[in-house]
């Protein structure tokens, strides 16, 4: 164990445990195999659409465990995008809940089957609810930041999105909002550039990195390979702790693979491109940090209870067409989920599957 | 006599201090203007965004969902079509969620016409608004009712959305706001920013005032008569009155409603009226085609069709790009008092 | 025996290559995807613009400003509401600038339910399109139409907003385009792009195509029956083919008319149909508040209240936040078949 | 004559004669005559609402002289702000127009009694429609700058707006669309700062100069005092030179007064900052290429011009209330209004007033 210690030193990161490494592999794996499991849905009739995660697990899983997590001004409120699984599922969301929203079943807690997979809404750890409009989140994001702003404390904004998000004017308005002089906002915003929009390759719209934008407004910002665990957690442990105690913006551009293409209107087939969780295995190995048994075995569990949730969601019923006409406005919600009360993958008191 | 502004600022004032109010933003909201047309002088939240309405919509989206009761200002509602998208993510949120965040907030809006602006000036956004589920939409013609439609905007757990009918912001209300000073002139002084430099200006807010509500989904009914219905709100709603007056010297005696709440609609108070007359108009000055007037007017046909005495009717704004900047074109596309009078005479006088 | 999508875009190729059109852009609308749909597969003129709804609409007036036939597409209708500021400028400015300018431009977006598209691939955008004066509004329920709309489209001097139901846009048509290759095969290996690389392809238009045009405006009967009329349009036009065919064996007989134009909409075809049968029934998918049936059933109000022989309807989507993703929710959402049916069998057998 | 050629050059600007510089003085004082003209209207209700340019006469009559004028795509394309008025008088615009507009007669050729004062649409000098909605030019420009792109040539297109809003989206837009690699468009971006948006200071809404944006796009840009002619006509050249040649964006952004506050709204009274009229006058008097009394005479004699056209104004009819159905759609134009038919101030056939 000390000697583990010793070696992962030597990344640079005094506080990367072997613990906290493997920790962070099985967050990959499980959402890898959650993503794999919603994909197979599709494909069996027991979903319509699927949206994911595969290629940002090594950006969101170390995001994710980063987070402040908790109700209100002094944790950290997210707006996310749909890639954005690793970051719940290291806070502590339930794989089988995924599958729920996957579903649509009456069960899914995010959308109560309204809202299409990795459409997240999580009161508890202020989890604002995902849209798939794209780039929305960052004129939203403006706004929690302003609170906490006023509120004080070490409490942030994050924010992400897509390389292609950035063509909206709600990219633009987040820099402006969050710069104001005086009232600069303590958002950290991250861009995964996975150099798609659908079919559409970012080189074919835009000539310089993304990162410059943020320059312009005078706002500090980390280019990364966003497919190398190392880097990312670093940059955003960086850029949270300069947005914490600064309470001032911080840019991430990230660039990312998109593993298994846009969505399942592309087929969701695996592509060819670097796989951030076979890079992140061969350091893990080449540290000796775990054994190719073990890694797999890992995989092997993860599918396991993948395909376990499978057969209970499969039975859970479509919610009622009445539902349509409940929470148009605020109302009391059922307590049927409490994403916290089970021991889980990514829970805070699970501590990486060993 | 507090005019509709100085209402609408009291209302603010007293959600700043009672009701949790936070922010209150928009373009040129805080110091040193207040508003163009002074609705926000003087307020403790009250601060100045960047000219970028989506921003100012999706701040107040991110604020109340920060626990915050924001209260955003789109100047004139002329601005507000690039922030359709937003608008429908502050209710479809609640719903998509399945009832896990909801939304406290509040966007104001100048609407209508009256003031000679021209075609950006003038818009309406009563159509495309009620048409956006999980809006609550409140839009009153007079200052008591915009204090007390304010009070319960600022309550309400859902995103409302408090149109102000710009033509009417300086006028004055015949009653008075409960814990208004009787001096007209004393108001103004306490709450009015003066002239010039204002660096040190505060106003002194009346310490009488109270939460007094209009709720909202209640209608008003302002004149009883049981020859015939009209139902307004907004720069219409006084035409309504004065043509409604006018005819009680020709014998016709109109039921007046000002509905006030656009959504959720008082249809009980409609739905008696009509049963009582069985002869109804509906008046705005959005344009005619997709008008929110034609979905009242559909319910009605809906409920009614075989009690209604005379064909019921809608008057609307004209079917055309714009309120023109010269005053022919103006009283030619929205309706002007003897429109109304004529509508209103011939649904009265119309043989069954 | 083409699909909606193959007509669209064989239109559109035929308008490249006759029609002047220069620009046919949007997100993943050039190669290699050409469109989410396919419909602008193999086009020439076929580009791919940044994820900017607001440019995309930008730049389509722009274009036409300088003399170009911009045909511009928003991949989803419910992707379109952050750009209605430009959708009113793209006909107020032919209005406001006194005719100096013209805007010969189509936007083109999928609409409506029936894809298990959730929240955001379900909006309809029929209501808030209609309610802005100065579009051309066409909304094709099947390929033939489809084609000759688009070609009419092409062809206008004014901004034309062109609704393709996505549920239909991969739908055989029972009648054949002029021009359409007999087998459907040839055609499919004439103009589909090939799965997989898709450098070296290039499509084949068929020789014969024509500029067959279904006029702006003409609605089109489809069924005849004295007993009531239906008038719908796009995803829910079939539907009342469908309960119609199913009602005759009910010996009720109905006038379906298919709008095909919502703005300018055929009055004449709905009011000679009303006249004949003395009922009717608005059916379409939109949220059933401030909806554009509405506006049809306040006009048929408005003519024939005294000739109605029963109450007039409107069939509309409920007035709910979205379509959710369960079938269950999407079916209580918007109508369906039995939804259809029992509307039109009760409009038609309700006594007078 | 002679002499004064010499002391022009010394400015570095050799097609600087003083022909020019008299008649670019002559078009600034047009302009803020016929504005003061519309000012009084609104005081004497002959007119509901001004806004205008005062404060932006040293910027926009040096682009107005310098934009290739005419129809089409070999000309140049204007996508202007409320604050243009010395753009279109320099072009040949004539000044009794501006004044028919804020009147809103039947005779007003740009809106015919439609649109607010100061609002343009001229078709046969390109000068696309303006729109009260801040910012929208910005994103409509791209569209005559991608014809303009593929047309080749060297018309160019040419939007310009304010400060404040640079913080819509639509500024950002014209940047991405501009910018797209292998597809950059030939756009002229001006920005007029005058420091404020209605009553908004722009240094409490954004810390860092607005050119710093266009920078982050690789777009080449330059940071003028709009207030000089000198530098105004520079930068101008320039970077139409610049657009014109490579076919791609330039950026300006030029401080300049806001010297009659925002607008009616306001009061429109004079306020205390630099008149760039002044300047340019004392600049004159310096190199000694006109006398007082010869400047003295171009105001009088523009003032006497501006009443005169007020008075046919004042007598002319509003358009009819049916007027509102016309132009719904496409229809043939009335020929009653061509811009370039009599000499006019600003128009080429006019060179300068003396
Ligand atoms: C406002 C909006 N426009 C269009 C779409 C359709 N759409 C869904 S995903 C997508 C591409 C997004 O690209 P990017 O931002 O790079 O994210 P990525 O999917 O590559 O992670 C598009 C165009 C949308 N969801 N929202
Ligand atoms: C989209 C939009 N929002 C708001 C307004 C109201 N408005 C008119 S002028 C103005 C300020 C513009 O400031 P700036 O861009 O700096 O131009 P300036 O007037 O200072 O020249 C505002 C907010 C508008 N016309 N359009
Ligand atoms: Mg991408
Ligand atoms: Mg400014």
């Amino acid at each position: 164990m000390d000697e583990r210690k010793n070696r992962t030193t030597q990344n640079g990161m005094p506080d990367w445990t072997p613990q906290l490494q493997l920790r962070i592999h099985d967050l990959m794996v499980t959402t890898r195999t959650v993503e794999e499991q919603a994909i197979r849905m599709v494909r069996s009739g027991d979903g319509w659409f699927w949206i994911g995660a595969p290629g940002e697990e090594a950006l969101s899983a170390p995001l994710g465990l980063q987070v402040r997590k908790g109700q209100g001004l002094d944790n950290d409120y997210l707006h996310l995008h749909y890639r954005s699984s690793p970051i719940v599922l290291a806070m502590g969301a339930q794989p089988i809940d995924i599958l729920r929203q996957m579903g649509a079943k009456a069960t899914d807690p995010f959308s109560r089957g309204r809202n299409f997979v990795n459409h997240f809404a999580i009161r508890k750890w202020n989890v604002a609810p995902m849209a798939p409009t794209i780039e929305t989140q960052f004129s939203i994001a403006i706004g929690t930041g302003i609170a906490q702003r006023r509120h004080g404390g070490t409490g942030i904004t994050i924010v992400n999105g897509g390389d292609g998000g950035t063509h909206e004017g709600d990219f633009a308005t987040c820099l402006v909002w969050s710069t104001r002089p005086g009232n600069e906002l303590p958002i950290l915003m991250v861009t995964a550039n996975n150099k798609y929009a659908i079919s559409t390759g970012s080189c074919t719209q835009h000539g310089t990195p993304i990162v410059e934008r943020a320059k312009a407004f005078g706002i500090p910002s980390r280019s990364i390979d966003g497919n190398d665990v190392y880097s990312s957690w670093k940059a955003i442990a960086e850029g949270m702790e300069y947005v914490r105690s600064e309470r001032k913006p911080f840019f991430i551009e990230a660039s990312v693979s998109r593993l298994n293409g846009h969505s399942s209107s592309s087929g969701a087939n695996r592509v060819e491109e670097e796989d951030c969780i076979l890079r992140f295995e061969e350091k893990l190995l080449h540290q000796e940090l775990a054994t190719r048994k073990e890694l797999d075995r890992v995989w092997e569990k993860r599918r396991e209870e993948m395909a376990q949730a499978y057969e209970i969601v499969k039975s859970e019923p479509f919610p009622p067409g009445e539902d349509i006409y409940r929470y148009i406005f605020a109302e009391p919600k059922d307590q049927y989920y409490d994403p916290g009360s089970k021991s889980q993958p990514g829970d805070s008191n699970n501590k990486g599957g060993r | 006599m507090a005019t509709m502004a100085q209402a609408i600022r009291m209302a603010l004032a007293y959600g700043e201090q009672h009701l949790g109010v936070t922010d209150i933003f928009g373009e040129d909201v805080g110091p040193p203007l207040g508003g163009v047309f002074t609705c926000t002088q003087g307020l403790q939240t009250a601060w100045n965004s960047p000219l970028d309405e989506r921003g100012i919509v999706g701040a107040a989206i991110g604020l109340a969902i920060a626990g915050q009761r924001p209260v955003a200002e789109i100047q004139f509602c002329d601005y507000i079509f690039n922030t359709i998208d937003l608008l429908k993510l502050a209710t479809n949120s609640t719903w998509s969620s399945g009832g896990e965040f909801n939304f406290p907030m509040v966007i104001k809006t100048t609407t209508g016409s009256g003031v000679h602006g021209s075609i950006y000036h003038s818009h309406s956004f009563d159509a495309i608004a009620t048409h956006i589920p999980g809006w609550k939409i409140v839009y009153p013609s007079n200052a008591v009712d915009a204090y007390g439609l304010m009070i319960a905007a600022l309550k309400d757990s859902n995103p409302v959305l408090y149109l102000e009918p710009k033509a009417m912001l300086r006028n004055k209300c015949a009653e008075r706001i409960p814990g208004e000073p009787e001096d007209e002139r004393a108001l103004r002084d306490m709450i009015d920013a003066p002239l010039g430099d204002r660096k040190n200006w505060k106003p002194k807010w009346p310490e009488g005032l109270t939460d007094f509500t209009v709720p909202i989904g209640k209608a008003k009914l302002c004149r009883t008569g049981a020859d015939a219905t009209v139902v307004s709100y907004g720069r219409t709603l006084p035409l309504c009155l004065d043509a409604a007056d006018a005819l009680v010297k020709e014998g016709i005696h109109y039921d007046v409603l000002d509905l006030r709440t656009l959504m959720p609609y008082d249809w009980d108070a409609i739905a008696q009226s009509i049963k009582k007359t069985g002869r109804v108009l509906f008046v705005n000055e959005d344009t005619e085609i997709t008008n929110f007037g034609e979905h009242l007017l559909r319910r009605t046909v809906d409920e009614f069709f075989y009690e209604l005495r005379v064909r019921p009717r809608v008057l609307a704004g004209k079917h055309v790009p714009g309120v023109g900047m010269a005053p022919t074109l103006e009283d030619a596309s929205v309706p002007q008092l003897p429109d109304v009078l004529r509508e209103m005479r011939e649904l009265a006088t119309e043989p069954e």
